[in-house]
């Protein structure tokens, strides 16, 4: 039996928020709406954070998921056609429909196999951190250097990449130009 | 007699001393009274906690200093539009609104009722749900981010150790709801509209994020109250020791709020209003208000971040400091209705080269010199004197890079002779005027 | 496989640049303009079939509103082209008086035009305030002389309509005094202007030749580096009794016709000072036949208007009423070139562009 | 009879271009010289390119109704040599065609779709002949002395323009 908590009330209240935002991106028929229900989604999982008393995560779901990825989608969006018309009779519904049950599968096992007891905001609380920020600061560069540094340079070689891309196809372009010049 | 009449066009100014003058006496006998508000929210939180549980006295509480801010916000909705338009009268040499109540402070009301009254037109190809949502929703990162600011010593709602990355995270949600405003419109002005603002939002975000981490990394903090107090504990401004900082801050914050000179994304003499050129009545006066709340948060933000809070000279310990940061903030707004007085308007592919040849590069390097003078300043015992020598290295280094990156880039001023045209010696067409070409 | 298409956007007939009812289609790919097609015509009233039903002198209200900032220049032409055609010789103090309104009104149109242009580059149209408080003491004196203060109609055939009252001159002369000083102010204001500069300079860069074959006209000509005056080519008026110069841009981008403008405005304040010292005592209007009957015939007269050659063509078949009469609209003309000006360039480039040719609707529409 | 400072007088221009094509010019006066249509382009193009005549800019371009016939005004100016040429052309009302100019003037383009409005008078070769002014399917030509004389023609606006029946609320 679940109490009555002010707690629990806010618990309910924002997860109930985020999963139909969750359910609506599937549900309706424009990609922008979906995609407006997916920002409030990240907006609702960013909630769910802070009752977990993970504030920094909180604040790195809003400004990268929704601040920067939806940024991301949008372009994505835009640069498809037909954005705005009727997307219920893709070819990709049943295929959805089915990555969809076997998710649900696995994140059903997954609640049911781990003990959340030890993972709750209230739990959580009783640790106590005092200054979340710097003890992920001195997580990240003590404990943890290596993986932060290989992160970055992944980061790095993938923004080279990009760049790259970008450029050889530039270079081939500029290339064909001076050709047709000199013809 | 005439003597009598002859005064009577300096009325209005007596009335004005007068009020001043009423003013500064009542806020001599409150300031006592009113110095620390956070003491009222405390009371509220003592009474109730003795009457019910601690959920309810905390609600209870918050909910005033939740009161207070949104107040402060409307009064600035209320007062801000009304400063502008006669400030930017005063510049262009007109009066002003000056009809409705006493110097047209009544204005904003009448035109708040009169855009009440308006009929919303809705497109009859738009989006209707994000159509909306889009005016609403902007509201809440309006007022969300004003939470971690802090007024004064006890008086900081949200006194959260990642005030800056809340603040940059809540502004950044600006850009989607921005967005869905323009494409939901269904209006070609306003999709490009929107674009620009995501395209220049996107771009600007990383100077605005450079800057704030060269305060982040010398202050050691990302709490807002903190960084007020090293700096006065250091005595010095940040915006004194760090002057590029608050330059890319300022410059790519008026690009994040559409003021001029970076106002292109509601350009009105390119795309007429841009994203919200398709709304009409309260919801045109929900993005205005918006736009207006934003300027004077941008103050807030740069005080607290470059101007050293609700410091000024000792003088915080006998007016409230609240007044102090509010006069602060004033001054900021008053500086960007300065700039959207006098300057033009850049373009689009200006701007962007502005951001991503000059303001990022330059950033780095400012970044990189600020994480050296960290180390060093942590690391010496008596750090006071170091600093102020930091400050003129960082002028220094400030000009410096500036005269580089246009030498880099050839920009070259255009001097005024170059410029000028010259006189015909002679009346004709392309063979007089070979006679007059005097330049390249 | 990428699909590029190009939308399309309505700048006008409501627009806050298109300086009155003129529309701008443009098919744009992101910012950048791929096509265009000037639309006009919203404000046609069909003067010149109107003016073949009235009389000479019944026709020079009509011009006022063909283009209703410039309306003494137009007034000017109006009457100077019945004239020549109808062999009417104005008193010399009536030629001089109509130096003084025309430069004056010059001078209000081209401080209305740069006001406009420094407006759609983006300033919150501050300097368009500043270039107003002249125009308004501009708008007084004609208001003081001829009652109307846009729509003058203060020129007739043979003479002006109204002696200008003795208060005009010691307000004429403080304007003229202060003048040159304001313009300095607003030079201080925008011509040195960074921002100003990063959006004017080499942007919509007409070259001579083009302009020339385009028959564009006026300070557009002059932008361009062409050294075209009616005034000194084809004096009118007594304009060579005159000493002024004419400017002329260097390269024929849009800072180039702002400064032409700002420095004409300096050259009609010189020839407002002469006028005055040189106003001769005498009658400000001959007298003339009520109905008015040019020998038949044809004309074509043309002054130099603020925005470029304002010509008239005449044509008489005897009658009280001109059998054809043609306005030449050096804003339609001067449009020419804006096609080509405006494909490749971005949105502001071409608004900025459009804003420096400095058009009037009420003349390109007639 | 009227002549303005700068024009060329009719005898002048008139020897000048038969010297160029004996045949083309069929009448002149004092101020005008009335040229071939079918020599028009090739004597503009000699003027246009001919440097003692040099005219280089086409000041204005327009058109008169004289009930029987349309003549068609060229007034065209040498910036250099400081000259005002007025040439006319004059063509039938019914066929009412000429060969547009805007190869060899590009601001005839505006004002030949001017004429084109304003007179019904056809401009072969015009790169964009549309009205102007007027919206297209507007019965009649302004300017023609007979347009308010036109049968089952009613001046003024019927509806407004572009609007189809039915198509009101979209």
């Amino acid at each position: 039996m679940i109490e009555f908590s002010t707690y629990n009330v806010i618990f309910f209240s924002i997860s109930s928020f985020t999963l139909i935002s969750a359910i609506s991106v599937g549900l309706v028929n424009s990609l922008m709406r979906s995609l407006f229900f997916l920002i409030l989604t990240f907006i609702g999982v960013a909630g769910l954070f802070i009752l977990l008393s993970a504030d920094f995560i909180a604040i790195a779901q809003l400004l990268i998921y929704a601040g920067s990825i939806s940024i991301l989608l949008l372009f994505a969006v835009m640069l498809t056609p037909e954005s705005s018309t009727n997307n219920g009779n893709s070819k990709y519904f049943l295929p959805g429909i089915l990555i969809g049950i076997i998710f649900t599968y696995l994140m059903v096992a997954l609640v049911t196999i781990f003990q959340f007891n030890q993972l709750s905001g209230i739990h959580l609380k009783k640790l106590d951190f005092d200054n979340t920020i710097a003890s992920i600061g001195e997580l990240l560069l003590g404990k943890y250097i290596i993986a932060f540094e290989l992160a970055s340079i992944l980061l790095l070689f993938a923004l080279i990449g990009a760049i790259s891309i970008v450029r050889s196809n530039e270079s081939d372009f500029l290339i064909s130009l001076n050709n047709k010049d000199k013809k | 007699m005439s003597l009598i009449f002859s005064f009577i066009p300096y009325i209005k100014r007596l009335i004005v001393l007068i009020l001043i003058l009423f003013g500064l006496a009542v806020g001599f006998i409150l300031s006592k009274a009113l110095f620390d508000l956070s003491i009222y929210s405390n009371a509220v939180f003592d009474f109730m906690i003795d009457k019910s549980s601690y959920n309810v006295a905390y609600f209870s509480s918050s909910l005033i200093g939740a009161l207070g801010i949104i107040s402060f916000i409307g009064l600035v909705l209320l007062v801000g539009s009304w400063v502008e338009r006669r400030m930017i009268a005063k510049f262009q040499i007109r009066v002003g609104p000056n009809r409705v109540g006493i110097f047209g402070l009544l204005q904003p009301i009448a035109d708040a009722i009169k855009l009440m009254q308006k009929e919303v037109l809705v497109p009859a190809v738009a989006d209707k749900l994000l159509f909306f949502i889009a005016p609403v929703a902007i509201f809440i990162p309006a007022i969300l981010a004003w939470a971690p600011i802090p007024w004064g010593p006890n008086m900081t709602y949200l006194n959260i150790n990642i005030g800056i990355l809340y603040i940059f995270a809540v502004s950044s949600l600006t850009v989607p709801i921005i967005f869905f405003a323009g494409w939901s419109s269904m209006n070609h002005y306003a999709l490009l509209g929107s674009m620009r603002t995501v395209a220049m939002m996107v771009s600007y975000e990383i100077p605005i994020s450079l800057s704030l981490l060269s305060v982040v990394i010398i202050t050691g903090t990302l709490n807002l109250t903190e960084i007020v107090l090293w700096q006065s504990s250091n005595s010095i401004w940040l915006g004194l020791l760090i002057p590029f900082s608050l330059f890319t801050f300022f410059f790519s914050s008026t690009a994040e709020i559409n003021r001029t000179p970076n106002d292109i994304a509601e350009a009105e003499s390119e795309i007429v209003a841009g994203y919200h050129i398709e709304y009409s009545g309260m919801k045109a006066g929900l993005f205005m208000a918006v736009e207006l709340g934003n300027a004077v948060l941008l103050g807030a933000l740069v005080t607290s971040l470059f101007l050293n809070g609700w410091f000024l000279f000792g003088l915080e310990n006998y007016i409230p400091p609240y007044i102090i940061f509010i006069a602060k903030t004033v001054a900021i707004y008053i500086v960007l209705i300065w700039l959207r007085a006098t300057l033009p308007r850049f373009r689009l592919d200006q701007l962007m080269n502005f951001a991503w040849k000059m303001l990022i590069p330059v950033s780095i390097i400012n970044f990189f010199m600020i994480a050296i003078e960290t180390t060093i300043i942590t690391n010496l015992d008596s750090s006071k004197y170091i600093i102020y020598l930091f400050a003129i290295i960082n002028i220094a280094v400030f000009v410096g890079l500036i005269i580089l990156w246009s030498k880099i880039f050839k920009i070259d001023k255009f001097s005024p002779e170059k410029i000028a045209p010259i006189f015909a010696q002679k009346i004709g067409g392309i063979k007089a005027m070979e006679g007059t070409k005097s330049v390249d | 496989m990428t699909v590029q298409e190009n939308y399309e956007l309505n700048i006008g007939p409501q627009h806050p640049s298109t300086h009155g009812v003129f529309r701008i289609k443009v098919s744009m790919n992101g910012e950048t303009i791929e096509d265009l097609d000037m639309i006009v015509g919203y404000l046609h009233r069909s003067m010149e079939k109107l003016s073949e039903e009235r009389t000479y002198t019944q026709n020079i209200p009509f011009t006022d509103r063909a283009d209703y900032l410039a309306a003494m220049s137009n007034n000017l032409g109006y009457c100077l082209a019945i004239e020549k055609l109808a062999n009417v010789i104005p008193p010399q103090r009536a030629t001089v008086l109509r130096v003084i309104f025309a430069e004056l009104q010059r001078i209000a149109s081209h401080a209305m035009a740069n006001g406009t242009l420094v407006s759609d580059a983006g300033a919150w149209q501050t300097p368009l305030l500043y270039m107003f408080r002249e125009r308004e003491k501009i708008l007084d004196l004609f208001e003081m002389t001829c009652g109307a203060r846009l729509t003058t109609n203060y020129m007739r055939i043979g003479g002006v309509a109204f002696e200008p009252p003795a208060e005009f001159y010691p307000l004429l002369n403080d304007l003229l005094g202060e003048l040159p000083d304001k313009i300095d102010e607003y030079m201080d204001l925008l011509s040195t202007n960074e921002i100003f500069i990063a959006r004017t300079k080499n942007v919509g860069i007409i070259n001579p030749k083009d302009a020339i074959n385009a028959s564009l006209s006026g300070p557009a000509l002059r932008g361009s580096g062409v050294p075209w005056d009616l005034r000194k080519a084809d004096p009118y008026c007594d304009y060579d009794n005159y000493d002024f110069d004419v400017p002329l841009g260097l390269i024929g981008d849009s800072y180039d016709r702002f400064m032409v403008r700002m420095f004409e405005v300096k050259e009609s304040v010189k020839i407002i000072k002469q006028a005055l010292n040189n106003l001769p005592l005498g009658m400000h209007k001959t007298q003339i036949p009520l109905a008015l009957r040019p020998e038949p015939g044809q004309l074509y007269f043309r002054t130099e208007g603020p925005r470029g050659e304002l010509g008239y063509f005449v044509v008489s078949d005897g009658g009280p009423a001109p059998y054809r009469l043609h306005i030449r609209p050096p804003s339609l003309i001067n449009l020419s070139l804006l096609k080509q000006l405006a494909i490749g360039s971005s949105l502001p480039d071409a608004i900025v562009t459009l804003g420096s040719i400095d058009i009037v609707v009420g003349e390109i529409d007639r | 009879m009227v002549l303005t400072n700068l024009q060329v007088p009719g005898k002048e221009l008139s020897e000048i271009i038969t010297e160029f094509s004996s045949d083309s010019v069929l009448d002149f006066s004092e101020d005008w010289v009335q040229i071939d249509k079918s020599n028009l382009l090739k004597i503009l193009n000699f003027m246009h390119t001919n440097s003692n005549i040099d005219a280089a800019q086409l000041c204005n371009l327009t058109a008169v109704d004289m009930l029987d016939y349309f003549e068609v005004h060229y007034h065209l100016q040498s910036l250099d040599l400081k000259k005002l040429y007025s040439l006319k052309v004059i063509i039938d009302r019914d066929t009412s065609s000429l060969p547009s100019i805007c190869d060899i003037y590009l601001g005839a383009n505006l004002q030949e779709r001017e004429i084109f409005d304003l007179f019904g008078i056809t401009f072969t070769n015009h790169p964009d002949l549309r009205r102007i002014f007027l919206w297209e399917g507007f019965a009649g030509h302004p300017l023609r002395k007979d347009f308010l004389q036109m049968e089952n023609v009613t001046p003024g606006l019927p509806s407004f323009p572009f609007e189809e029946e039915g198509k009101q609320n979209r």
